[in-house]
């Protein structure tokens, strides 16, 4: 079947919905999503979204810009960055009108907590500036964005897996996807596709991230010929719960809870001294890790290690009212009462710094040379701008999709007005139909669950908070045996509705490519950077290593890599210490 | 299944409350002729004890009260009861006027033979 | 220890009707999640088993189902959480919407009736330059409302969803009073009219069962009694 | 009608059973109410009619029939009395808490009338 669509926008998370709202009703647009809307991603997103409101203390967005900048270790583009904060208090202002529920002041204001990395005065000490709703920002962000969309009355196709680019020549025509419900192959013909298909936490055994979180956006675009961006820096999340991974959000620490080790120690003291537990994300989590790795871990029954995060002096009323969602986890699932214990915590995957390379206005850039691709935009996780450069700060996630999803959506209403449809091939969804006949007449002689266990083991084992260039050549040399073995992993399941089998088959498929892109520019960066932290190469170099990466598939085993230079404004890279 | 959206006001508020109020209105009623009527020293329930009570005006009202207030929460009830199936308009409208006409026939034959007296 | 799920199996491209299928699991922790376990028989021994999950952690609402008897979210229920008899689990779809496949239902009807409250603020004036004020108590007595998942546990525990496929249900009320009493929002006649119905608020017989499957632990009927008194006001 | 294998096979919660006791309880009011008026009409056919109808109720049959009228009358009255409260206050809050205790009083108050009834006091 085939559709006929303006725009297309894969992916109702936060940037694809802002995205959606920005396209005028003349236009014709579909959004597609795997799950449904409200199911999406930002939803998990917990302590808030920031924007120098000024609300609570004095603030600026040449601050929050700042910090931004060096919490990224100064490998974002700081003229996205500057974009970004700027218009920060513009998408909150905004996002109020639209109904968001926040918490407030007692004026009535947007109420602003501190949360890591976001500091007054050019670092001199933490500032409010994440604006919230107790602990469930992203949830209420994401249920107002949706009720917006409601409201324009967006075209949805839930339960739509996509599972190709349709690009020939240069030029993105549309998109392959598969109806869930009833496994037939839809192709959509559009003058525009956005990608806004978020993150692939779930290349990692432990992550944060949804189980739908895979990675399929990205690897769509690589094996369309479109580079990838900065794939070496993945963020953990100090305080995942422990073996779980589950979110424990920063807004924990922001109000005030402390990181502490088997002595009680409060070690992030020794680390960050000045702004201690409220250290960027990459520091806390090293932290954590060399604490565990010098015995001062406490040791859970089964042998594995955590440490503990203290909430017991914040007051049962404060807990209550603010961060009753983390609590409420670690009372479910861990059986912890954050009131009398410390809750075990242990870094999580998190988030991808890197992704599809984009412009200011979410245009897809296809080489070293920000040339871009007609048609192409992509924003959210899954999209680099860079804003978050090495190392993304808490809070800064939740605005990125703002901002740049609504730039991506302005922009795509301009260029439909003069774009026609580009022709579309005969071709179009050969790939997904061999792709399915393989899976589906594949002996089942392979399990899913025995290579992606295996992948996450491995990228978990080799390529985490620390790396060495021996164990990630060998973790490359695994991924790519079981990137050979998926070839022969098979289904159950040989129905055509709601197929859930063949479709995690495909997610597989999506997760080791790009487990392969993240290890190989891993190898690639010689010094260690924000999140990606090089045991062999302890130090920052900004004489050869001040720049992004480009990876891009080619016909052969080994993907090139390219280089593009830092936009460098107003903020010259300095030592980063807090 | 396509969403059939009856939207007006069908003035389901006030059959709610008053279902509420005759209620309350009940529960004393009910003390009262439990009381009065049945479980007392001189409740006897001979046919001319009864007809002695039965000249008391208040007595009377009571009765009178309970008659029409209990048929009225009986089958307002009763309706709201067959209301929350997804019957089809002709079966419902044939129970809502059985249950209509049973209240108003039970109502006048209770009032009648109070007012026999 | 080891534990018997006994699961509820549809394909509707090969049977007739839903029959129960028993699988035993051995190594079962007393603190995995029932998605723990279905994940488990979906990877290990059958991978044609259908659901729905995404998040894993109670905040995407996307799998709802039917566990011993009482609609929950599978990842947010342990089994040392479950009274359990005979080590058997038992697994159905939640009630009262069209089937599709084990133990995923149709859920359109769901939102249609979500979408029907119109759930975006309607404020009367243009935005000021600045956010509206509003009152921490105020914003406060939408956040509970504002908890709510979608995950459709709520509606399809309630006797009168049963009933009536027609009933406008606690979930889509929850939203409508997540509106109504925000203090931007000035659409409350508007949106009193599309519940004040016959298969809207009055078919609320406040049994709780949403309140008991409710996974945020929304006192959904309290929100509903808000709602009636407001419908109530407008009428003496 | 696959919702009364629905209603038999999920959780009842307190909840549940007294919305379920309170419509059972109520159209057995409604049936007896009925009844009641359709007996006292007795009372316009003259004395012998209406002592006759009267020396049947003091069976012990009927007896124990108004002990059971009066459980109902008891339960829909207090669960009533809940169901106003819930509605028309903050009940909600409370539901469970106000079932146990009016159940706990209803229990009392209904052994109470089993020996005012069958003992005779007021006879």
């Amino acid at each position: 079947m085939i559709h006929k669509y303006d725009v297309v926008i894969v992916g109702a998370g936060g940037a694809g919905l802002q995205a959606a709202i920005e396209i005028p009703t003349e236009s014709s647009c579909a959004v597609l999503t795997k799950v449904f809307p409200t199911r999406s991603h930002t939803g998990t997103a917990q302590g808030g979204v920031s924007a120098a409101l000024g609300n609570e203390e004095e603030d600026s967005w040449e601050w929050h810009a700042f910090d931004t900048v060096k919490g990224g270790d100064y490998l974002g583009d700081q003229d996205a960055i500057e974009t970004m904060c700027k218009d920060a208090i513009r998408a909150i202002i905004e996002l109020e009108h639209m109904g968001m529920p926040f918490n407030r002041t007692p004026e009535g204001k947007i109420a602003q907590r501190m949360f890591g990395g976001h500091t007054a005065n050019f670092g001199k000490k933490p500032v409010r500036r994440a604006c919230y709703s107790a602990d469930r920002t992203g949830h209420v962000m994401l249920q107002t964005l949706y009720e917006q969309c409601i409201k324009n009355d967006v075209t949805f196709f839930s339960e739509f897996h996509v599972m190709d680019l349709i690009i020939r020549d240069g030029v993105c025509r549309g998109l392959v996807a598969i109806e869930i419900k009833t496994g037939e192959i839809h192709i959509f013909h559009a003058k525009a596709v956005m990608f806004a298909t978020g993150g692939y936490g779930r290349v990692f055994q432990i992550t944060s991230n949804a189980m739908a979180g895979t990675g399929d956006g990205f690897e769509m675009a690589y094996r369309n010929g479109v580079p990838l961006e900065d794939m070496e820096f993945v963020q953990f999340h100090p305080t995942g719960l422990w073996k779980l991974g589950i979110l424990v959000s920063e807004a924990a620490r922001g109000e005030g809870g402390i990181l502490r080790n088997k002595d009680g120690e409060r070690f992030m003291e020794r680390y960050a001294p000045s702004i201690k537990d409220l250290a960027p994300r990459d520091m806390v989590s090293r932290a954590i890790f060399t604490e565990i790795k010098e015995g001062r871990g406490i040791e859970a029954p089964d042998g594995s290690f955590y440490v503990g995060l203290d909430l017991t002096h914040l007051g049962k009323e404060l807990i209550e009212e603010k961060l009753p969602e983390i609590t409420g986890f670690a009372k479910t699932y861990l059986g912890v009462d954050a009131n009398e214990e410390w809750i075990p915590v242990q870094p999580t995957t998190h988030y991808a710094m890197g992704g599809i390379p984009t412009t200011i206005d979410a245009e897809v850039i296809v080489d070293e040379n920000n040339t871009t691709m007609p048609g192409f935009y992509a924003a959210g996780e899954c999209a680099c701008v860079s804003v978050h450069g090495a190392n993304r700060l808490g809070t800064n996630s939740l605005l990125d999709i703002l901002v740049f999803g609504r730039r991506g959506g302005k922009k795509i209403a301009k260029f439909i007005v003069n774009a026609d449809y580009p022709e579309l091939p005969d071709d179009a969804s050969a790939w997904t139909h061999e792709t399915i006949e393989r899976i589906r007449n594949n002996d089942n002689n392979v399990k899913m669950i025995d290579v992606r266990s295996k992948m996450q083991k491995t990228m978990m084992d080799t390529c985490s908070v620390f790396r060495v260039e021996n164990t990630m050549k060998e973790g490359l040399q695994k991924i790519k045996e079981l990137q050979e073995k998926y070839l022969l992993v098979g289904i159950d399941d040989k129905s055509k509705g709601f197929n859930t089998d063949l479709l995690e088959v495909a997610e597989l498929g999506s997760l080791l490519n790009t487990a392969e892109t993240i290890i190989t520019c891993a190898i690639n960066r010689k010094e260690s950077r924000g999140a990606h932290s090089r045991d062999d190469y302890p130090k920052r170099d900004d004489t050869d290593w001040l720049k992004h990466s480009l990876i891009f598939a080619t016909t052969g085993s080994t993907p090139d890599i390219r280089y593009k230079p830092v936009i460098i404004k107003q903020f010259e890279p300095k030592e980063r210490v807090y | 299944m396509a969403y059939k959206q009856v939207s007006s006001r069908s003035g389901g508020a006030l059959s709610w409350f008053l279902q509420r109020v005759t209620g309350i209105v009940l529960l004393f009623v009910m003390i009262g002729h439990y009381i009065l009527m049945h479980y007392n020293i001189d409740s006897g329930h001979t046919y001319d004890a009864v007809l002695s009570r039965m000249q008391n005006p208040f007595y009377k009202g009571l009765q009178m009260t309970f008659v029409v207030l209990g048929i009225y929460h009986g089958v307002n009830g009763t309706w709201s009861v067959v209301r929350d199936f997804d019957l089809n308009k002709s079966v419902s409208w044939t129970i809502y006027a059985l249950l209509v006409i049973s209240g108003v026939v039970f109502g006048l034959v209770g009032i009648t033979t109070l007012m026999s007296f | 220890m080891e534990l018997t799920v006994r699961i509820q199996r549809y394909d509707p491209e090969k049977d007739s009707a839903p029959h129960f299928e028993n699988y035993k699991l051995e190594n079962v922790n007393k603190t995995d999640r029932i998605l723990d376990l279905l994940n488990r028989i979906k990877w290990e021994i059958d991978g044609g088993l259908t659901y729905r999950r995404s998040c894993t952690h109670g905040i995407c609402g996307s799998d709802a189902v039917k566990i011993n008897g009482r609609n929950r979210l599978a990842c947010s229920v342990l089994v040392q959480d479950l009274k359990i008899s005979k080590s058997t689990i038992q697994i159905e779809p939640i009630p009262a919407l069209p089937l599709e496949k084990d133990l995923l239902v149709d859920m359109s009807s769901f939102f249609e009736k979500y979408e029907i409250v119109k759930p975006y603020l309607i404020p009367k004036d243009a935005p000021p330059e600045r956010e509206r004020y509003q009152t921490n108590e105020d914003a406060e007595l939408l956040f509970e409302s504002a908890k709510c998942i979608q995950c459709g546990s709520c509606s399809t525990s309630c006797p009168s969803l049963w009933v009536n496929e027609n009933y406008i249900g606690p979930a889509a009320f929850l939203k409508a009073y997540r509106f109504i009493f925000d203090t931007r929002d000035d659409a409350t006649a508007e949106r009193l009219d599309l519940i004040d119905t016959t298969d809207g608020l009055w078919r609320c017989h406040t049994i709780f069962n949403c309140v008991e499957a409710c996974p945020k632990e929304i006192d959904i009927t309290w929100h509903i009694s808000q709602l009636k008194k407001a419908a109530l006001r407008r009428e003496i | 009608m696959s919702w009364i294998k629905t209603l038999l096979t999920y959780e009842k919660a307190p909840g549940a059973w007294s919305w379920g006791l309170h419509r059972i309880t109520g159209l057995g009011l409604m049936f007896y109410l009925y009844l009641h008026i359709f007996a006292l009409t007795a009372l316009q056919e003259g004395p012998e009619a209406f002592n006759a109808e009267m020396e049947l109720f003091k069976s012990p049959v009927f007896m124990l029939l108004e002990w059971a009228l009066f459980g109902l009358v008891l339960f829909h009255s207090f669960n009533g009395f809940r169901i106003v409260l819930i509605d028309l206050a903050q009940g909600a809050k409370y539901h469970k808490k106000m079932l146990y205790w009016l159940t706990g009083i209803s229990i009392a108050l209904f052994a109470g009338m089993g020996y005012v009834i069958f003992s005779g006091v007021f006879h």
